[in-house]
């Protein structure tokens, strides 16, 4: 039994089939990989996933039991976190805080406890700070840890979402472009984070453009292409995918795919 | 320094320095109302300030507060419990309507405040046999200055409301700052940046919004008892749509992602009608001008604006 | 810094509201110059400055100057009391004329009360002076008189089965309620009672289920704004033909003008201030009613409405308490105010006593008819 | 039977001014995003400064349009002096702006008119016409048509002019219509025009029913507001049809069940469509982009 598995998950909008009857399954401690060109669905797929889209057809399970339709704060606790394409930070909040924001599951206090600030309240908001700062140090923002989020940089505040990811103790993580805006030193530093992270036991399900990254840290790919899965499979495999090559990469792509197996 | 220390600190130091400057009871009177504004305003901050919602119906749970203690007593209730209960009956008000209204969002979150802050007035205005109707009913007598005489303190009845609304609003203040810094402030703050990104992180965004109305309609009765209670009339008035838009707008001029914008903003448009009485016939040009002005000169409000202001200050000194 | 502005805030305020110290009666007023009860606030206003200039013109009271001190409530409870506080503590008057609104008067009393300053109310509802406060009068006539007034003339007419439409303003809401109360001891039935929104545009739903009413012999609407005006536009546009009454909160030219010809016929208990023409000579209040409406004209170049003529007559009383006393006193005013007798005023004659801090009766109120856009008295 | 028409005819006459006061706030909403609580200020000014001209004996077939003039270059003005200069300001700042605009415009309207209520005569006479039992005045039909005239004009306008196809390309996506070669600050200077002057062509209109004075611009935003919300922010359609369901509303609750609450009827309405469609009847529904 797979960690995630996604079976004949589909959503149209306005009569388009924006994702159409994809399935594929990641397994924990691999590092899953959602390629396609541009406007394939791959987001799309991602917010069916995570539940901030009600899909139409199919389903969606959690180490077998189906949780199809639930919230996203209820597959939050199911263990399931991610990041996004188009930046989901709290830019009002300094860059711990945001990283906090993802303990929340860990944190018990109630409500009364803390309007009045009493110790117990102060309790979990040391331990959070603690954890997240942890996770800052994990992806190298340590020492932006007080500035308000709105000063970083675009690399930074991905890098940022992934500690947040992190910090919520995820057993699934599905990160949305985590290199894009990333020079290659800190596209290889996100590389080494995406291996350390599945090495722990996370199921890694990757949406990503840079395909020297993606055939370098993938266990296994799923391409799509206008909303339909169009090849599945080892990076080598994919690479070698004669329907992939056409379809997907085009001729511009394709000699970037025989450059990187060069 | 500790927020919660920063914020008990500063909200008495001017309650004292108010007290310590004021030469009349009619300053006391305008100085409690500040206080009773500054409640119902951190409540509003709490809300749109932490969480990001608008209502343009909060008047409705000051109304309720305001009322409870008007009505209650005729029914034996104690001034001080009818406050508690008003306060709870608020509260409660606003979790069971809170789950379908915060559903919307944008200017349809802003017409079903609106509307059920209209619902609430339109019951105070046409239940005249328990409310008085719209000239209002007498509240029973209470005197706060009997409290301070307990304990051998003895002042006039508008220095003792004084204290008593500048203490109580000292406690919002404080309970807010606790809040804001602490898991739940966290989880709230979240769903007013990114309800996306809160709710995968576990954030139930929906029951973060009720908490967050129910806290503010909290804070909106108490105001609302304190007001009744220190003015011993109330009309329905308070339950209108004006006065839901004053306290909007009180946070939003002073600032409402802090409790400070709270104090700053019940400050400046409490006083102001009162140094606008030698000009009453332009009162509405001057305050309707102030509000699209700061508003359009200091998006975020007074309190934020000048703390960009002092820090660029400070940059600027640094660097020379 | 918080704290320096509030500093600076205190200290303009205590610049703005130090007054000259020229004057040396002050009296205070609090009114609803604007908002939705500005139309009493503003006739209110503009005939309190007009009577004090009049007054400093002529040499002020025994030889001293009288300084008025005018605030605008809004008809606002919550700013009636601070201004009230205001007026006790910063201008030290001594005495208030004021609360165009039954909540702003009732929010004040108890600091006037407080601090023994006479305070003269303008806003209609009984309970203002019942039950009696020592240092609380008032001028206008109470709803529950014009009720039994506008009672009197329909059971004179045979009547008795009424509809009632009321405004669900204070003045409406309050009105209709002391109707209703006194509907069984003047002898006539309310068999219809329907109300509208200060705003609204056309009642002839309700009017329609009045009219509909089995057995009903009359209409009576109380409410004053432009509420009574529609409401008598959608009463002709049905072509009812029962009588039609209104009340006294209507008693303007303005009302005939806004109700055009629906307005014939229809009639209303009011003061004499609107048949100026028509009064005897030997009218006690005539002489008052022809001079305000001359002086009033001359200095606004409009008529003078019922609702000023209430601050005409509080300022009067208080004028000639404390010529009557010799003293500036606020305890000799008050007693100066409770021992007038047949003052006769603009709104009525007032005789006040300890157990009467209104002082009038029904004959204060002319039952009259709108006829060819005119006032004529029917009695 | 009689008594049933005559609700209807009340509900539509009240109805068709809500109606029209939903345009207004349709448009401007369209362009800029910006419900604009000012509103029914454009109203009053329109009815204020029609019945100023009437009074001093000017014709209404002139003083009308010079009305509908004036709303129009105070909303030009409200656009330059307040909205512009705020730019992209979140939701609620807008709705100070406007409401304090609102209170500024009520300020100046009772220093430069007056506090006394106004009216003057129907278009076609003031007498009643009659069938079937029920009564309508003449007024109505004026502003029932009105109200119809100007939906129509704005569909059009919308759809098929140029200047039109700018507002809603603006309103779509600002960014996008600038790089298109559209001139969207000319598209919302027209917009808010446009919009003032439906407005207070909606006060000319109705004040022989209505009447007006300085301060009833507060209800009349409020029943505007109400009619744009209850139909779907955006839609003309959404917008006539929330102003004619809340006039029909009112005076269906003021004739059979209770005159105390028929505004309470509206407000509840309003609230029970909103928790089955939170965009309204005709609201677009949006997807939210993460």
């Amino acid at each position: 039994m797979n960690r995630l598995e996604i079976e004949n998950l589909g959503i149209s909008f306005g009569g388009i089939k924006a994702v159409d009857s994809v399935s594929f399954s990641a397994a924990a401690g691999e590092v899953t990989s959602i390629i396609g060109p541009n406007g394939a669905g791959k987001t799309t797929l991602f917010n069916l996933i995570s539940g901030v889209y009600a899909a139409d057809t199919g389903h969606v399970r959690i180490e077998g039991a189906d949780v199809t339709g639930e919230p996203p704060h209820r597959l939050a606790r199911r263990g399931m976190a991610r990041t996004f394409q188009n930046l989901q930070i709290f830019p009002q909040m300094t860059a711990l805080d945001n990283v906090m924001t993802g303990c929340h599951l860990r944190e018990t206090s109630n409500l009364l406890a803390d309007l009045l600030g009493l110790p117990s309240s102060l309790r979990e908001t040391a331990k959070s700070r603690g954890l997240a700062l942890s996770a800052l140090e994990r992806v190298g923002l340590a020492n932006l840890a007080a500035r308000p989020a709105s000063e970083l940089s675009y690399g930074q505040l991905k890098r940022l979402e992934i500690a947040r990811a992190l910090v919520t103790g995820c057993s699934i993580l599905l990160l949305d472009e985590p290199a894009a805006g990333c020079n290659a030193v800190e596209t290889r530093e996100v590389d080494d984070l995406i291996h350390a992270i599945a090495d722990e036991g996370v199921c890694v399900v990757l949406i990503e453009h840079d395909m020297r990254m993606v055939m370098r840290i993938s266990s296994h790919i799923v391409v799509l292409d206008q909303g339909s899965k169009i090849a599945e499979g080892k990076p080598e495999e994919i690479r070698d995918n004669e329907r992939v090559i056409a379809a997907y990469l085009g001729a511009h792509g394709a000699a970037e795919a025989r450059a990187a197996h060069a | 320094m500790n927020p919660t220390l920063k914020a008990l600190l500063i909200t008495l130091a001017l309650v004292v320095a108010g007290a310590l400057i004021f030469p009349s009871s009619y300053y006391f009177r305008v100085g409690s109302l500040i206080w009773i504004n500054t409640i119902s305003v951190t409540g509003i901050v709490v809300l749109l300030g932490y969480v990001g919602l608008v209502s343009l119906g909060h008047a409705g749970f000051f109304a309720i507060g305001a009322y409870a203690v008007a009505v209650l007593p005729g029914y034996g209730v104690p001034s001080g419990a009818a406050l508690f209960v008003g306060a709870a009956a608020a509260g409660l008000l606003a979790m069971v309507i809170g789950r379908p209204i915060l559903r919307l969002s944008g200017y349809y979150l802003a017409i079903a405040t609106l509307g059920l802050g209209m619902l609430i007035w339109m019951v105070l205005t046409k239940e005249s046999w328990l409310t008085g109707g719209p000239d209002g009913m007498v509240v029973a007598g209470f005197n706060p200055r009997h409290w301070f005489a307990l304990v051998g303190i003895k002042m006039k009845s508008t220095e003792a409301w004084y204290w008593l609304t500048g203490l109580v609003a000292t406690i919002g203040v404080v309970l807010a700052v606790n809040l804001g810094n602490s898991p739940w402030g966290r989880a709230l703050r979240a769903v007013h940046d990114s309800d996306v990104a809160a709710s995968s992180l576990g954030v139930d965004v929906a029951r973060a919004k009720v908490v967050a109305f129910a806290i503010s309609a909290v804070y909106a009765a108490v105001a609302g008892s304190l007001l009744a209670l220190a003015n011993g009339y109330i009309t329905p008035d308070t339950a209108g749509f004006m006065h839901s838009v004053e306290m909007v707008t009180m946070a939003v001029l002073g600032g409402a992602t802090t409790v400070y914008g709270a104090i700053v903003g019940s400050l400046i448009l409490t006083a102001l009608p009162q140094v606008l009485t030698f000009v009453a016939e332009y009162e509405h040009i001057v305050l309707g001008g102030v509000m699209v002005a700061t508003m359009v000169a200091m998006r975020r409000g007074l309190v934020p604006a000048l703390g960009d202001l002092a820090h660029r200050l400070a940059m600027r000194g640094r660097s020379k | 810094m918080t704290l320096a502005k509030l500093g600076a805030c205190a200290t303009a305020l205590a610049l703005l509201t130090a007054a000259p110290a020229l004057a040396q009666i002050k009296i205070g007023a609090s009114l609803a110059v604007t908002g939705p009860a500005s139309f009493l606030g503003d006739p209110e206003a503009k005939t309190l400055r007009m009577l004090v200039d009049q007054l400093n013109a002529s040499g002020g009271i025994n030889g001293e100057e009288v300084e008025l001190v005018l605030y605008d409530d809004g008809a606002d409870p919550n700013k009636a009391r601070t201004f009230a506080t205001r007026l006790i503590e910063e201008d030290e008057v001594v005495a208030v004329i004021g609360g165009s609104s039954t909540g702003a008067t009732m929010a004040m009393a108890p600091l006037f009360t407080q601090a023994e300053i006479p305070f003269i109310s303008l806003a209609g509802a009984v309970v203002i002076i019942d039950p009696v406060q020592k240092y609380v009068f008032k001028t206008p006539h109470t709803d529950k008189m014009a009720c039994l007034k506008i009672f009197e003339d329909i059971t004179k007419r045979g009547m008795s089965k009424v509809g009632l439409i009321s405004g669900t303003g204070g003045f409406g809401k309050s009105m209709r309620e002391q109707c209703l109360a006194v509907a069984g001891e003047a002898g006539v039935e309310i068999v219809a009672d329907e109300t509208y929104g200060p705003g609204d545009a056309d009642v002839t739903p309700q009017l329609t289920n009045i009219a509909n009413t089995a057995g009903i012999e009359t209409i009576v609407n109380p409410g004053f704004g432009q509420g009574p005006a529609v409401v008598t536009r959608n009463y002709a546009q049905l072509g009812i033909k029962l009588p039609f009454y209104q009340s006294h909160g209507v008693a303007s030219d303005s009302f005939i003008h806004l109700a055009g010809d629906a307005a014939e016929g229809v009639r209303l208990p009011a003061t004499p201030m609107l048949i100026p023409d028509q009064l005897a000579d030997s009218d006690p209040q005539k002489q008052p009613v022809v001079s305000y409406i001359k002086d009033y004209k001359a200095a606004y170049g409009e008529a003078p409405s019922t609702f000023g003529g209430y601050a005409y007559d509080a300022f009067q009383m208080v004028v000639a308490a404390i010529k009557a006393k010799g003293s500036s006193d606020s305890n000799d005013i008050r007693d100066g105010i409770e021992e007038t007798k047949n003052y006769a005023g603009v709104t009525g004659v007032y005789t006040m006593s300890p157990t009467d801090h209104l002082g009038l009766n029904l004959t204060a109120f002319r039952m009259l008819e709108i006829q060819e856009g005119g006032w004529v008295p029917v009695e | 039977m009689s008594e049933l028409l005559q609700f209807v005819l009340s509900g539509v006459t009240v109805g068709a001014i809500y109606a029209a006061v939903a345009l207004g706030f349709t448009l401007i909403y369209n362009a800029s995003g910006v419900v604009n609580f000012a509103q029914g200020e454009f109203v009053v000014i329109g009815g204020m400064t029609a019945a100023a001209l009437i009074a001093l004996g000017v014709p209404v077939i002139i003083a009308a349009p010079l009305a509908v003039i004036a709303g129009t270059l105070v909303g030009i003005a409200l656009y330059r002096l307040a909205i512009k200069p705020a730019g992209k300001a979140p939701l609620v700042s807008l709705v100070i702006i406007t409401i304090g605009a609102s209170i500024f415009l009520r300020g100046v309207m009772q220093v430069v008119f007056d506090k006394q209520i106004h009216r003057y005569e129907g278009f076609s006479g003031d007498d009643a016409l009659r069938f079937l039992g029920a009564t309508l005045l003449p007024q109505s039909l004026w502003i029932i048509g009105g109200s119809f005239v100007v939906f129509a004009a704005l569909a059009w306008f919308i759809g098929h002019t140029h200047a039109g196809r700018g507002i809603r390309a603006t309103a779509s996506n600002r960014f996008a219509a600038v790089l298109v070669g559209i001139n969207t600050g000319r598209a919302m200077n027209l917009s808010f025009a446009l919009s003032a002057g439906i407005g207070a062509l909606a006060g000319v209109l109705a004040t022989p029913v209505t009447f007006t004075s300085y301060d009833a611009g507060v209800l009349m935003a409020l029943k505007g507001f109400s009619a744009t919300m209850l139909g779907g922010v955006g839609s003309p359609a959404g917008a006539l049809v929330g102003g004619f369901a809340i006039g029909l509303i009112e005076a269906m609750t003021a004739g059979y069940i209770s005159s105390d609450y028929k505004d309470a009827a509206a407000f509840i309405v309003i609230l029970l469509v909103l928790f089955v469609m939170p965009q309204g009847l005709f609201g677009r529904r949006t997807t939210e982009r993460v």
